[in-house]
């Protein structure tokens, strides 16, 4: 198990490499050069040169990579914004746990709405009980995240005054942006978790268990509902990293400071070591995450278990 | 007279979906005896696993219904029972048993909470959780387990563990009635042998009464008292075992049913399938439901037919043997025959010796394929020659690399070492060109004939495909015509041309593969277990297809399969395979007559016969189960499950040796009789 | 008895060698799923009227400025009202249709037909070629999409072209991986097999056997992904990343109604509704669409 | 089993909770000392010249440091604030200005001639601030409290240029280092300091009790960076802001809205459209004529801000700054005169001038779109390319667009008109003026002329024929001064209207 998990660990190099590569390439195509954003339209284009030495953007491509990951991963130094002047590894641990927060609460929203009435969407398949919480996922999955931030919004914050719109100060601050982004993933873990269930409830084993003489109250959950939990923790997980990076929008709405906004400004503002660390962080957390995914897996699922510890 | 434990009285289940209305189970009437075992038997779709189902009442909660009828079970009428109250009876004193072990324990619990949780569920003894556990143990040591394994997962079992496992949860509560569901078709001939002698043994130890519901008559005749016969939700026939397998009068389906068997005692030439095939359940022929495949179809037989007494235990329900037909109409003489007796063997053809080169021959043939680390020995070291229009069947159990030997001689794998001689010439170091002008002359019948045929390809797409590819003729429409001839030729009716493999049901659709394969006019043709997903009925009809073409086209077969009394059918020569190697090679007669391998002795006695006398003899059940030939030690690979093994068997690789006659055989505990 | 029954079954019809798709019977069975065909009404009205948008009103009314008609309630005259230029709603929502449909559609597509080329590369190829491709497709599904989408947008500059490269980047790897997995488990099945054994290359053993198997999830997979692709192009319309100015396109208008959300709120309503209304209908098109092609639900 | 489910769920709480301890909590001050305040973006760094000019950050640094002296963001007048007076020596090249004796900077040094001497020079280096610092020759220390600046000649605009340049603290600076800007550090002497500053999250600041104009009545100031301005709205709305600059959008609501108080502010800014002259049909002056003739100014403000705008008589807004010409506007809004032109030019068919580039977002974005409308009904054809604001930045640098549409706050001296126009500037020109096409070094020298002017009257003269000149190249299209919305609660009393809000100045009622 351990060594799976070191295993693990040494394959996200890889991916981290590859990752920033593809981004690295992808900003070397944004226009603008790092001097000129800093200094503004005030300096010459020689200071803006100079700067532009200065921070080697006059490197060649490949040789600017490497400093920057040499740099990055060997000093563990990511640079100073352009924009700020702070460390970009200070700011972006700052806004890593408002990011985590929300997506943690959206995701626990998601899960604590999703799963329990998907599970009884499939028990209850083909009645209103099953129907009806089905199309409103589909509804729900049909609107963007934002959307429905702007509407509570106007609800909750314009006309009712019981949340405050904007910033991160209480935990007041986390339930619209939640709620908008938690929604649309509940109506995901929902639809998700329904399948699956169905899926479980079909099997083989169930039939035994009924055989059994167990009730359907303890064929559900104590048979039932763990296997078909195996796919929903994974999905979870892989849906928990992209919450992370992926709320910016809401983020963006409702003026939280979180890693999602970090980069699109820094993307905005041509903060390249913004952007780049942002999203290598981001990679790494994302992999640690399906990471614990998977050994939680281990945890629930025996077969998944003998897997690791046979190495494989 | 005593009272039945079990009664099932005039039972009627219907499956009712948005679409279509099935009536699964059709007027049903039988009883079950304390200590008795009823085995039910039929085809796929006839309805057994419904009875079975409707009995538990764990029949699909939205789409089955029983819509008339009783089920008494001790008395109590089970179809007026409440749902808390049923969930008393299931488990206590009810079981059931059911057919694929691999997918019917839940994987994420041990064998010990599942095996207790059906003790907690009915503990009316009020034992303590320690009693509990100790009985988990008592019931684990009854199916073959150590109790020390208790803790352990399911996967961590194979195949024949895993239904030992099923049964001991079955068991744990000691009820009076046991329901096995086909409990073996899904292990191999071996283990299902295991599986079944304990399933005799505790059931006789334990007193239950027993419903045993099987495809196969060997099984039947070894385990039941009574037999009740099924045909599309019907019940045809149902009598004492021996009123079956040895009385003279027989529902016409019946008989069918063990005309289809090859027979393993016997050499026929052809077998007698039903013709047709059974009817689509939502639109059941009026009347007798067998009455369009039956061959004494009279113009009564489109209205129900009656149940006829013939004895105490003996009924049939067929207007042949009803009161006004029997006097009215010579009943058939065929009819009257107990088709179970062994008749005289005809007279043994002698092999007859060609001097003729094989046509395909193998040399060391090896393959290996890397896990990990390690090879798994799949093909080991196999040399075989077949003769130009002769059959070479394959036996041996799942894993033992069969299929593997198959597609390695076809190139379909690369070998890893060895050669394949077609016509004296290694096919194995042809170049790309040079092979694919070779694939035409030889082909392959796959196993499954749903995943053989492209979905998405019409039946004369799918024949014409091999022509087309190949550009055996210049236009469309030739190809497209010859096509058609070779649906004629496999007795496909032209009808289906442009139906899709999802519309046909298995039989048509191996009849498919059949045409494909011999689309191109190959003189070698691997058949990889191609009768082993049909029901009898049907492979009876496709064995029968298989040689008649084989004559017409002077095929070359290497007939690969794990049923014994295929092989043993159809094929000339067999060689019986065990981890990778051959460990016996011999004529089909002589192999059956005289098997000199232990592993082969351990294989025939292990296949069920159906056939009173056989079943009754003592049958030598085989140790353990078959593994994986990864990085296999030194010595014979067999050594570990055979009984009279010795140290040499575990030092060195035993030779095959010609024990005359050419039969050989690779055993070292042999050599002491060699005649010569 | 006789002995081969079944040779007695031929009839001795003309034959004709129709091509029928196994389609069909999908068709049949999507047709009774009401939702689904809501759905796929729905949709096929909204392009429909993207298509013929010239006959209802002209595209001028949908960019024409008029400063006299600025902010107008819904009327008779303007049935979505006006926007702050003064500029027909309607006729913006009704053009904005070909932008987002087409974005969502085009993008759909593209990544379909690269992701299956791509996928079906991994899954029957096998060995390196594989696990480069999918390494390299997991490098692209360890970003978020809407983050990965950004940076292309902004190292390729706005625009529809771009915003269209940029969310089909984001969304082929989810299709080279349900590419693969079908033809993985297609590429199984026996009949590959027996397409080698008869002598079959490997193109055709892709174009003819693999692909047409593997089409029911992918059908499936793009039906869903139409709708995802409409809400992160409006995801990027919102951000500012979009379409340019004076083009409509749902999300933008979106982003334009933001700033009136309290004085003229019917601004955010259309579009809003048309891009829930759209992406729902091509979700329960798609749930339909999985059911009718679930094999259990067979036979 | 279900222990391991009850598990995870206890996990997933716990991760819940733990992360929401990692957030700082902000807890209300008390409200009536305190004032809740926003900007559209996160305060960059807390060093007032952190290195380009931001009109955001510039209004926060406005509660926290000071020059030698201020500008009257109201009347344009100057006002004392570190040093007590000025004198001017013969040739008005050397300005001595006189610290006040009690101004102290946060950390309670007092402000002595040395502090000014550091600041100016390290302002000096910094390549954004040039417009500012390129006239001033040196910096001198008299005494203790007198300091003497050399300016390079006579020079019109030396207060305005010191109003730029903050002064702090030496010994703060200097201790901080490197770090300076990225954390609270008590270098300036206003009336606030910094408590506590976390980038993209918020910032506060408090009364400074020993400031030499007596401690501010509202103790405490919150801020916190809002990016879109109708959140910003509901923010107020809902009670968390205590002042803001609504969007115009909402102005007819907010007008009549009793309960909070609102003003419509004029803004010291100018929003334009420059023409690249060397860019294909650009280039002809008929080209460019017929543009500017096209353009509804009118339509401007109507549509891009609901009306809530003064039309743009010159690029300098009159009145308000120092010097700048009451009327030089030359082109009336006129289709026909339009068409005149362009077929003067040949193209009475119509052209196609390229790309109208645009800083996506906001009103600009609007004004492209009308610009575009506009031209398009003359039969000119221009395509919008929006880009971010960084990319247009360097776009500009390198003169690539043909025609972009921007704006620019103003400073209050007509003098820095010549980062746009003087071709003896340094950075980079929406419009560079070279070649043989203008007779730029006239405007170079009008500019030379102008500053060294110390005359009011003949130096307003002087910028009327300079601006008359640039206005007839037709590359500057000025369009509107923007006036904002300005929205306070009910109690907060504001002596001063304008948008760079002086909270010392406030008081709750």
């Amino acid at each position: 198990m351990y060594r799976y998990v070191i295993k693990r660990i040494f394959m996200m190099i890889p991916i981290v490499i590859g990752v920033s590569f593809i981004i690295f390439s992808i900003l070397a195509f944004i226009p603008g050069d790092p001097g000129s954003i800093i200094l503004g339209p005030g300096a010459t284009q020689a200071e803006v040169n100079e700067l532009n030495h200065q921070l080697g953007y006059d490197q060649p491509f490949l040789q600017r990579y490497a400093n920057y990951m040499y740099k990055a991963f060997v000093s563990r130094d990511f640079g100073i914004s352009y924009a700020t002047r702070l460390p970009v590894f200070q700011q972006i641990m700052q806004r890593l746990p408002v990011s985590f927060l929300l997506a943690a609460s959206a995701m626990l929203l998601a899960i604590v709405v999703g799963v329990p009435i998907g599970m009884l969407s499939a028990v209850r398949q083909y009645t209103a009980l099953d129907y009806v919480p089905t199309a409103i996922a589909l509804f729900l999955a049909s609107l963007p995240a934002f959307l429905i931030g702007m509407v509570l919004m106007l609800f909750f914050s314009l006309w009712l005054n019981w949340f405050p719109s904007n910033g991160i100060g209480s935990w007041e601050h986390y339930v619209m942006p939640t709620i908008s982004l938690g929604l649309p993933y509940a109506s995901f873990q929902l639809r998700f978790t329904r399948s699956s269930m169905l899926e479980t409830i079909r099997q083989d084993y169930i039939r035994t268990a009924k055989a059994k003489g167990a009730p359907e109250s303890s064929v559900i959950w104590h048979h039932a509902m763990r296997n078909a939990l195996l796919p929903v923790v994974t999905v979870a997980g892989n849906n928990f990293g992209l919450l992370i990076g992926g709320a910016v929008a809401t983020e963006t709405l409702f003026g939280m400071p979180g890693l999602g906004t970090l980069i699109v400004n820094g993307i905005n503002t041509r903060d390249l070591p913004i952007v780049m660390a942002g999203i290598i962080v981001f990679t790494i957390l994302f992999s640690l995450i399906i990471l614990l995914v998977d050994v939680m897996y281990a945890f629930i699922d025996p077969r998944v278990k003998a897997r690791y510890t046979s190495g494989d | 007279m005593e009272k039945p434990i079990l009664s099932v009285n005039n039972l009627n289940v219907i499956y009712k979906t948005r679409k279509f209305t099935v009536n699964a189970v059709n007027d049903i009437s039988f009883s079950l005896n304390k200590k008795e075992t009823i085995g039910i038997v039929g085809e796929t779709g006839a309805g057994k696993t419904t009875t079975a189902l409707s009995i538990m009442r764990l029949l699909p909660e939205r789409t089955g219904r029983i819509t008339g009828g009783g089920i008494h079970f001790n008395g109590d009428n089970l179809l007026s029972l409440t749902e808390a109250q049923m969930q008393c009876v299931r488990g206590a004193n009810i079981a059931m048993i059911f057919q694929d072990p691999m997918t019917s324990l839940n994987p994420v619990l041990t064998v010990g909470e599942q095996i207790s949780e059906a003790l907690v569920l009915h503990n009316t003894g009020n034992r303590s959780p320690q009693q509990i556990e100790k009985r988990v143990d008592e019931v684990l040591t009854l199916v073959g387990i150590s109790p020390s394994r208790k803790k352990d997962y399911p996967h961590q079992f194979s195949g024949g563990m895993k239904q030992r496992i099923v049964i001991a949860i079955a068991l744990a509560c000691e009820p009076s009635m046991l329901i096995a569901d086909e409990p073996t078709t899904a292990l191999d001939v071996t283990i299902q042998a295991q599986v079944l002698q304990m399933i005799r043994d505790l059931r006789n130890r334990l007193s239950t009464s027993m419903i045993m519901i099987t495809h196969d008559l060997g099984i039947v005749a070894q385990t039941c008292d009574t037999v009740a016969v099924m045909y599309a939700g019907e019940l045809i026939e149902i009598g004492r075992i021996a009123d079956i397998f040895t009385g003279d009068l027989h529902h016409p389906y019946s008989l069918g049913l063990f005309g289809s068997i090859p027979k393993m005692r016997e050499k026929t030439e052809r077998l007698t399938p039903i013709p047709g095939l059974m009817p689509d359940p939502t639109c059941l022929p009026a009347g007798c439901h067998f009455s369009p495949r039956c061959p004494y179809r009279m113009d009564v037989c489109n209205t129900p037919a009656p149940t006829c007494k013939m004895n105490e235990t003996h009924q049939i329900r067929c207007h042949l043997f009803a009161k006004e037909s029997l006097v009215s109409m010579h009943l058939p003489e065929s009819l009257k025959t107990s088709p179970a007796l062994p008749k005289d063997r005809t007279q043994e053809s002698a092999i007859e010796e060609k001097h003729e080169a094989p046509l395909i021959q193998t040399l060391g043939l090896k393959k290996y394929f890397r896990i990990k680390n390690s090879y798994l020995h799949a093909v080991d070291d196999i040399n075989l020659s077949i003769s130009r229009g002769k059959t070479l069947g394959v036996v041996g159990e799942s894993g033992c690399g069969k299929s593997t030997l198959g597609r390695v001689i076809l190139r379909l794998l690369k070998a890893t070492a060895g050669e394949v001689r077609f016509n004296g010439e290694n096919i194995l170091g042809y170049g790309t060109q040079k092979m694919r002008e070779m694939r035409r002359k030889m082909q392959i019948i796959l196993q499954d004939p749903y995943s053989s045929l492209n979905p998405r390809m019409s039946v004369v797409e799918t024949i014409a495909e091999y022509m087309i590819v190949n550009k055996t003729f210049k236009t469309r429409q030739e190809i497209f015509n010859r096509a058609v001839k070779l649906m004629d030729t496999v007795g496909l009716a032209r009808r289906y041309v442009n139906s899709y493999p999802h519309e046909l049901d298995g039989g048509r659709r191996q009849r498919i593969g059949i045409a494909r394969a011999i689309s191109l006019d190959p003189e070698f043709i691997v058949c990889d277990e191609p009768v082993s997903a049909l029901d009898v009925s049907i492979q009876a009809q496709i064995l029968n297809l298989l040689m008649d073409i084989q004559k017409e086209h002077e095929l070359t077969y290497l007939f690969i399969t794990h049923d014994l009394s295929v092989v043993k059918h159809i094929s000339d020569e067999i060689l019986v395979m065990y981890l990778g190697q051959c460990v016996e090679h011999a004529a089909s007669d002589d192999l059956f007559d005289s098997p000199m391998h232990p592993y082969t002795k351990a294989l025939l006695s292990a296949v069920p016969e159906p056939d009173l006398s056989a079943s009754r003899r003592e049958i030598s059940v085989i140790r353990g189960e078959i593994t994986n030939p990864i990085d296999p030690p030194v010595g014979c690979r067999f050594a570990a499950r055979c009984d009279s093994c010795r140290d040499i068997c575990r030092s060195k690789d035993p030779q095959l040796v010609d024990y005359g006659n050419k039969h050989y055989v690779a055993c070292f505990m042999l050599q002491n009789y060699r005649v010569f | 008895m006789n002995n081969l029954p079944l040779l007695t079954e031929n009839q001795q019809d003309d034959l004709v060698f129709k091509k029928e798709s196994v389609l069909v019977e999908t068709w049949q069975r999507l047709k009774q799923n009401k939702l689904a065909m809501f759905g796929l009404i729905t949709i096929f009205l909204m392009i429909v009227l993207a298509f013929c948008a010239e006959l209802i009103t002209p595209y001028a009314n949908a960019i024409t400025m008029n400063f006299k008609q600025k902010l107008l309630l819904p009327s008779g005259q303007h049935w979505f009202g006006t926007d702050n230029f003064g500029r027909d709603v309607f006729a913006r929502c009704l053009y904005g249709s070909r932008v987002s449909l087409a974005v969502g559609f085009g993008t759909s597509i593209a990544s379909l037909l690269i992701g299956s080329v791509v996928g079906s590369m991994a899954g029957f190829i096998g060995g390196r070629v594989d696990n480069l491709i999918m390494r390299f497709m997991d490098l692209f599904s360890s970003m978020p999409a809407i983050l990965l989408a950004m940076a292309v947008v902004a190292a390729l500059g706005s625009g529809l072209v771009n915003v269209g490269i940029a969310i089909t980047i984001a969304s082929i790897p989810t299709f080279v991986r349900v590419v693969r997995s079908s033809v993985l488990s297609i590429a199984d099945q026996e009949f590959i097999e027996a397409a080698r054994a008869g002598g079959t290359r490997t193109p055709r053993i892709i174009f003819r056997h693999v692909l047409p198997n593997a089409i029911g999830p992918l059908i499936v997979q793009s039906t869903m992904n139409v709708s995802q692709m409409i809400i992160m192009a409006a995801v990027l319309s919102f951000l500012g990343m979009g379409v340019d100015p004076p083009q409509p396109e749902w999300g933008a208008l979106l982003s334009e109604a933001k700033e009136f959300l309290r004085t003229a709120p019917y601004l955010m309503f259309f579009p809003g509704a048309l891009i829930c209304l759209s992406s729902f209908s091509m979700n329960v098109l798609g749930d339909g669409l999985r059911d009718a092609l679930d094999p259990r639900l067979r036979d | 089993m279900h222990k391991s489910v009850r598990t995870a769920f206890l996990v997933i709480v716990a991760v819940f909770f733990l992360s929401a301890s990692m957030i700082p909590a902000y807890s209300d001050q008390p409200k009536r000392d305190s004032v809740n305040l926003s900007t559209l973006a996160s305060l960059t760094s807390v060093d007032p010249h952190p290195g380009a000019e931001n009109v955001q950050d510039n209004i926060v640094y406005a509660q926290v440091y000071e020059g030698l002296v201020a500008q009257n963001q109201g009347t344009g007048e100057y006002e004392m604030r570190i040093a007590e007076s000025y004198s001017i020596s013969e040739d008005g090249k050397t300005y001595t200005f006189k610290l006040r004796p009690n101004a102290k900077f946060h950390n309670g040094e007092p402000v002595n001639a040395s502090d000014v001497v550091f600041s100016l020079k390290r302002v000096k280096g910094m390549p954004g601030r040039s417009i500012y610092t390129s006239d001033i020759d040196d910096v001198v220390v008299v005494d203790d409290k007198t300091v003497n600046i050399v300016m390079k000649g006579k020079n019109a605009a030396t207060l305005n240029s010191l109003s730029r340049l903050m002064i702090l603290s030496e010994k703060e600076v200097t201790s901080q280092g490197e770090s300076f800007g990225t954390k609270v550090a008590k270098a300036g002497t206003g009336p606030y300091f910094f408590t506590e500053f976390e980038h993209g999250v918020g910032w506060k600041m408090e009364a400074f009790s020993d400031y030499y104009r007596g401690p501010a009545s509202i103790k405490y100031i919150n801020w916190k960076p809002i990016s879109e301005a109708s959140a910003g709205l509901i923010a107020f709305e809902s009670g968390e802001l205590d002042w803001y600059i609504a969007p115009v959008a909402n102005w007819s609501q907010l007008e009549k809205n009793e309960s909070i108080n609102s003003e419509l502010v004029a803004a010291n800014h100018i929003s334009f459209i420059s023409v690249n002259y060397e860019r294909g049909a650009l280039n002809d002056d008929n080209v460019r004529k017929a543009i500017a003739y096209a353009i509804s100014k009118e339509h401007m403000v109507d549509g891009s801000l609901d009306g809530y705008a003064v039309i743009a008589k010159s690029m300098i807004r009159p009145g308000y700054n120092t010097g700048a010409p009451t009327d030089t506007f030359q082109y009336e809004y006129d289709p026909e005169k339009a068409k005149e032109y362009l077929a003067k030019s040949g193209y009475q068919n119509g052209v196609d001038i390229g790309t109208i580039t645009v800083v996506a977002g906001g009103y600009f974005e609007k004004m492209a779109q009308i610009l575009q409308a506009d031209l398009a009904a003359v039969g000119i054809k221009g395509t919008i390319r929006r880009m971010e604001n960084a990319a247009s930045l360097a776009a500009y640098r390198v003169q690539d667009y043909d025609i972009a549409v921007t704006g620019n706050p103003l400073t209050g001296d007509y003098n820095f008109y010549r980062a746009m126009v003087d071709s003896h500037m340094v950075g980079s020109f929406l419009v560079k003026f070279e070649g043989d096409k203008f007779d730029y070094k006239r405007f170079d020298r009008l500019f030379e002329e102008g500053v060294q002017e110390l005359d009011p009257v003949k130096r307003m003269a002087i910028y009327t024929e300079l601006d008359k000149a640039v206005m007839d190249t037709a590359c500057y299209l000025p369009m509107f001064h923007r006036t904002l919305p300005l929205i306070w609660v009910k109690g907060l009393s504001l002596t001063n209207y304008h948008t760079n809000p002086q909270v010392f100045e406030w008081k709750w009622e």
